[in-house]
């Protein structure tokens, strides 16, 4: 079967009913995609089929047979980063970054269709994206910052609003 | 169906740093030929920023850009001993091993710029990558002039090492739990403030809103600490009304295999949260830091419980506080029992019967 | 202070972001076999015969590890702290909690191995399973723990519970006005790592074993590695220190040392990562805590002393639940000074999973025990919950339960800060309350003698 | 596993239909949110597959007040109906789950899967299937009697009647991808009768009859809530216990009722 997978043709050789998730990481050995729950809960896997996200995990090799597929190496690279992955390190959506892989596909797939920095809408396209160390609260900023096109640097990390310091009398520096 | 909405609050205290073993931690660092700098600490990275913040120490404590930090922490033949990425160590005492190792390499950087300079180290600074004489600014090098002069003509490595240690604290007196030293590196505070929202008719309960306070020592990097506190603050959540291995405890049946039997919390679940961060640096913590990692999900579930309480008037002293459970104490409302100067809340009290004869039930 | 303080970006963020961060599961080696567990399906059996010649026997399958493989098979995670090992890596003649790993196989691949490990033929005599810590302590209770029986049993002074004991207990509670009882139980949770534990070990030339690991501690678990292998610390490498996320689940990680076992037996590199309903099932995971409470209160909202009763289902075996336990009772009073102590702590056994660290390890449950149980008293007692606590609050050279004085509790401040922030509306007094020592005429005269006189007790 | 089993992709529901039934028989491929995980970690033995997603298969139609779903439908699409089925359909995974999983998937998926099981008991829907001996319809029930989801059966659509009215509530999941622990759907019929059918109170999907009749009698919405425990057989699992399931399964009759406007 062939694939395209972020703009190189591939024939893989896997057979029909595989995996996507386990076309990509071991026959590919594109190895961004994840296998967190390999059942579909926590969306690691997810990647853009024919602009569309998809758990890989999910999806058997056939169906997809000629589809175009991207996952978060094909968004951008270190050198040229699209602006999901610039709004990640600004707004320190990743900490150990085993989720980022699936969630800056979802987000970019998000984006990419219109989608506002309004957050409730975030959280209906990214609720099935499953993260144990941020809370979410930075990954919707960033989000967010990402639908709205804000400039960003990535030398710098933001403050957030619902964050506030205060130094305790005697104890300044 | 009547919603109820309540606030609560809890406040906790948290150790920093083990009370076994001395929680030792090391650091080395090296220097380049063209002053980059190479630091090597066994701390793994879970997520919680650590090679983030180490470097940032190094970066701050010799005087350099924080991109001129290298940061090795791959495997056991480079880096030295850390005990491990654990009980909120990893800023603080970890922190501390490569503070050391820095202010060795700091001292080195001097004394070689001294000889270069034939100026007196007393009387040199370091700042963005530069040596200067204090006062005369004008008069300096860079670093990495000073590393190749070490390289090149001293013939000298610019290195340093760093190790922290706990004296180890014993237990001094086993009858009373007396220790002869402290058992921490430092203590951190936090407060949770919870408001929440429960369905009287089925229990179920919607975490709206946690106000959180943490005693933080000093922010090493804001935005990290506020990501762990955020962290924290969901797994809290999740502690307190939705995650359970053991459904039917003390059963061990009908166990959640996955994700959908087993309830992490999700954006879903995300109430507002907001933080006050409250600095208090630490004796002893590098720049004044203390862990609060650890820490970040302990307050939480008490807030929320006594949230429920205002709500709807029902203790539930089980976690986590299913709608089952929330259902059950509202369909058995009772007040405490109490008799004279007692006021028990729970039946099942074994406390002053149990340690004379070890077996349960008053 | 520039670089200190800035908010930086994360040193390895961009790879998170782009893809190329390299995790444990992402290492893939010329040759490398992959590993699948044999677990045990019961809460508790003696084994009667475990006979592996049918699964080495299958096409693809390059060996096969039993206890009869491991060097050390009983190793404490706290053996350095003078605490003796209950565990064997892997079960022999007991199985002790359901998901208990009794073979690892390595083979061409996993699907090979996982029908290579339903291929080992095991007996089971299945034995009467503890679940309940209530009954642990009955004479006819079935007995969990081979080292300890079914409490652990060597504290220092050869006592069997941790204690503090501080002030006069019986004093405080003959002043009290009021006695508040109330019992709280807190429960399991998983630490859900999105990144399942795994393991990558590889045989090198030189007879050293290269270990990727997913380790939070790559030290203790070099330690771990080469004490069940029996090698000093030159014959292995860790090679990590990138984590999907721990949260304590990972300080224990036998994948570690099953993986290098299998590697050293195979001479070929092994992969053994494990399914996301290994991790939830059969990994280590916080565990349950029983806590009884009954505090003396003064009416005008004092705590005078304190009894607790604690009991950790540790699961069944130690791991790190009595340094749990100490740590619990260390810090068993909260962010309050309670001058009058008597706290005991048991770790108990139970046929479940062994528990092991979780953020806020000891203390999480305590917290919340202790948080709602003052909630209740302050409700009790008729009084606002920030004027309960704030009162109580620790201060500068108060004590601990373990007697070290409190250099910097802000336990005050961080109150304040909260009510501030939540628009509570506290009073003048309240406002003005600082973390300063206490000076004994700011106490009653029953506590000015125990708290007021410099921090002593 | 990662078997090699061969896979067809019939480019109709004649030719599905003839490359399911004929021996060895094949396992239907749809969404396969369910049975590509089950495959990967070994825990499902495929022979042979047949993937729906060039079949046409997955049409919506309404006509002569009859709604006609295609049962490779995906649930996303399945949303857009009126309730109980949209609602139901939108309350199943996430939007990328929703996206791939198909109502003939859930359909034959056991519980504690297959919650759309609950709307279409409700809406009496009838299902259209075929095997080596045929094609049937039958309702939810006939279906199962005839054996439900197996190898050799291809399930084709599923038409109901739309509904005067339709609700669906059900236990709040904390996690798109939790499964629901309990639901209850209501309709009005064209007749004004309220058939009411429940997930989660009993081992699979069921009609509360009892509820039915109390309404049908005249009784309150209270009286029907009440009632609708005589046909629960309520369970414990990982997401409820059997105490609460009938503790709360007439406040979600009763919530169900008052939604329909009964």
């Amino acid at each position: 079967m062939e694939l395209t997978v972020n703009s190189v043709s591939c024939t893989v050789q896997s057979p029909p009913l595989t995996s996507l998730l386990n076309v990509l990481r071991e026959e590919l050995d594109i190895t961004s995609p994840k296998a967190g729950c390999e059942s579909g809960g926590c969306g690691a896997c997810t990647v853009l089929v024919d602009g569309q996200p998809r758990r890989s995990c999910l999806t058997a090799l056939c169906t997809v047979d000629g589809a175009a597929v991207v996952t978060v190496e094909g968004l951008g690279t270190p050198e040229d980063l699209s602006r999901v992955q610039q709004a990640f390190i600004h707004h320190y959506a990743a900490q150990c970054g085993f989720c980022s892989d699936g969630m800056v596909v979802a987000a970019t797939a998000y984006v990419n269709a219109g989608g506002s920095d309004d957050t409730d809408a975030i959280r209906e396209a990214l609720a099935g994206h499953f993260c144990r160390c941020t809370g979410y609260v930075k990954i919707l900023e960033a989000v967010a910052a990402a639908a709205r096109g804000d400039e960003l640097d990535i030398d710098s990390t933001a403050s957030s609003a619902n964050n506030t310091y205060v130094t305790i009398a005697g104890a300044e520096s | 169906m009547a919603l109820h909405r309540g606030k609560g609050l809890a406040t906790i205290e948290y150790p920093t740093g083990m009370n076994q073993n001395g929680d030792p931690s090391q650091a080395w660092i090296k220097v380049k030929p063209d002053g980059r700098v190479d630091v090597f600490s066994g701390t793994s990275d879970i997520g919680n920023g650590s090679k983030t913040v180490q470097s940032q120490i190094v970066a701050e404590t010799l005087g350099v850009p924080y991109d001129w930090i290298t940061y090795d922490n791959s495997n056991t033949d480079s880096s030295p001993m850390c005990t491990g990425t654990f009980a909120s160590r990893a800023t603080f005492v970890a922190g501390n091993a490569v503070l050391k190792a820095a202010r060795q390499v700091r001292e080195r950087i001097l004394a070689i710029a001294s000889r270069e300079l034939e100026i007196d180290p007393e009387d040199l600074e370091v700042a963005d990558g530069t040596v200067s004489v204090k006062g005369t600014p004008a008069k300096s090098m860079g670093v990495d002039e000073v590393a190749g002069a070490a390289t090149f003509v001293h013939g000298e490595l610019l290195t340093g090492d760093g190790a922290h240690l706990n004296p180890g604290a014993a237990i001094v007196d086993p009858e009373t739990g007396e220790v002869d030293k402290p058992p921490h590196a430092a203590i951190s505070y936090a407060a949770c403030a919870a408001e929440v929202e429960v369905d009287d008719e089925t229990g179920d309960v919607r975490v709206l809103k946690l106000t959180q306070a943490y005693d933080i020592g000093r922010a090493m990097n804001p935005t990290l600490v506020e990501g762990q506190i955020e962290g924290g603050a969901v797994m809290g959540l999740g502690f307190g009304v939705l995650e359970t291995c053991y459904p039917y405890y003390p059963s061990a049946e009908h166990r959640g295999d996955g994700m959908s039997t087993y309830h992490v919390p999700t954006m879903a679940e995300l109430p507002e949260i907001n933080n006050v961060l409250i600095e208090n640096p630490s004796e002893g913590g590098p720049y004044g830091a203390k862990g609060i990692g650890e820490m970040a999900n302990n307050a939480q579930p008490a807030a929320i419980a006594n949230a429920i309480y205002d709500a709807v008037g029902v203790w539930v002293t089980e976690f986590p506080i299913t709608p089952e459970r929330v259902l059950a104490a509202l369909d058995a409302r009772s007040e405490p029992r109490r008799e004279g100067r007692m006021v028990a809340f729970d039946e099942e009290l074994s406390i002053n019967s149990f340690s004379s004869t070890r077996t349960w039930g008053a | 202070m520039k670089v200190v303080g800035a908010r930086l970006p994360r040193y390895d963020g961009v790879g998170h972001v782009t893809g190329r961060t390299t995790y444990v599961d992402d290492v893939r080696l010329p040759g490398m076999l992959h590993a699948a567990a044999l677990r045990s399906p019961h809460h508790h059996a003696r084994i009667t015969h475990l006979d592996t010649s049918a699964a080495e026997a299958m096409a693809g399958v390059h060996a096969v590890i039993t206890h009869a493989d491991v060097p050390l098979l009983v190793y404490g995670h706290l053996s350095g702290g003078g605490i003796p090992g209950d565990e064997p890596l892997l079960a022999k003649d007991h199985a002790r909690y359901r998901g208990q790993p009794i073979a690892l196989v390595a083979a061409d691949t996993v699907d090979i191995a996982r029908a290579a490990c339903a291929a080992i033929d095991v007996g089971y005599e299945e034995l009467p399973a503890l679940f309940d810590v209530r009954l642990a302590f009955d004479d006819d209770a079935p007995v969990v723990n081979d080292a300890f029986g079914n409490w652990y049993d060597q504290y220092e002074g050869n006592l069997d519970v941790r204690q503090i004991r501080k002030g006069d207990i019986e004093a405080a509670f003959d002043a009290a006005d009021l006695i508040v009882s109330g019992v709280y139980r807190t429960q399991s949770q998983e630490q859900v790592p999105l990144e399942t534990q795994v393991c990558v070990a590889v045989p090198e030339p030189d007879g050293r074993l290269t270990i990727h690991t997913c380790t939070q501690a790559m030290y203790f678990s070099l330690g771990v590695v080469c004490s069940h292998l029996q090698l000093p610390m030159s014959q292995v490498k860790m090679v990590g220190g990138t984590v999907g996320g721990g949260f304590g689940g990972k300080v224990d990680t036998a994948s570690d040392t099953l993986t290098a076992l299998a590697a050293q037996k195979t001479e070929r590199p092994v992969k053994w990562r494990w399914t996301r309903e290994e991790e939830m099932l059969a990994s280590g995971n916080r565990g349950p805590w029983h806590m009884e409470i009954i505090d003396a209160v003064s009416r005008d909202g004092w705590i005078l002393g304190r009894k607790m009763l604690t009991i950790h289902d540790a699961g069944a075996y130690g791991r790190f639940s009595v340094y749990g336990v100490t740590k619990h009772s260390f810090h068993h009073t909260g962010a309050y000074t309670i001058p009058n102590l008597h706290f005991d702590g048991y770790v108990v056994f139970t046929n479940r999973i062994p528990t092991t660290a979780m953020r806020g390890y000891g203390i999480t449950g305590l917290s919340t025990a202790i948080e709602v149980h003052a909630e209740r008293v302050a409700r009790e007692l008729g009084m606002d919950p920030y004027e309960f606590r704030l009162k109580n609050a620790n201060r500068v050279n108060d004590t601990s339960p373990n007697r070290i004085p409190y250099e910097d509790p802000s336990t005050v401040e961080v109150l304040q800060s909260l009510a501030s922030a939540t628009g509570s509306e506290l009073s003048d007094d309240l406002r003005a309350m600082t973390r300063d020592q206490r000076s004994a005429d700011m106490l009653p005269d029953h506590l000015a003698a125990q708290i007021g006189s410099g921090g002593g007790h | 596993m990662t078997s090699t089993a061969a896979v067809s992709m019939p480019s109709s529901e004649a030719e599905a239909v003839a490359a399911v039934t004929e021996q060895p028989f094949a396992t239907v491929l749809a969404g396969g949110t369910l049975l590509v995980p089950q495959h990967t970690l070994g825990q499902v033995a495929v022979e042979r597959a047949v993937w729906l997603g060039r079949a046409e298969m997955d049409g919506i139609s309404r006509s002569n007040g009859r709604m006609t779903v295609g049962a490779a439908a995906p649930l996303a699409a399945c949303t857009r109906l009126d309730a109980p089925v949209g609602p139901c359909a939108a309350n199943i995974g996430d939007n990328e789950v929703k996206a791939q999983a198909t109502i003939g998937g859930n359909i034959c998926s056991p519980a504690p899967y297959g919650d759309l099981r609950g709307p279409l008991l409700a809406l009496g829907a009838v299902l259209r299937w075929a095997d080596p001996d045929g094609t049937h319809t039958g309702g939810i029930a006939d279906f199962a009697a005839s054996g439900g989801a197996r190898p050799g059966m291809l399930l084709l659509d599923v038409a109901f009647a739309v509904p005067e009215a339709g609700s669906f509530v059900a236990l709040r999941r904390h996690h798109t991808q939790s499964l629901t622990a309990m639901s209850v759907s209501a309709v009005r019929g064209a007749d004004g009768a309220v058939t009411i059918a429940a997930t989660g109170a009993a081992p699979d999907a069921c009609r509360l009859h009892a509820a039915e009749a109390v309404l049908a009698g005249g009784g309150s919405i209270a009286d029907a809530a009440a009632a609708s425990v005589s046909d629960a057989d309520p369970y414990d699992d990982a997401l409820a216990s059997a105490a609460y399931r009938s503790r709360v399964l007439p406040v979600y009759v009763g919530r169900a009722l008052e939604q329909l406007g009964a």
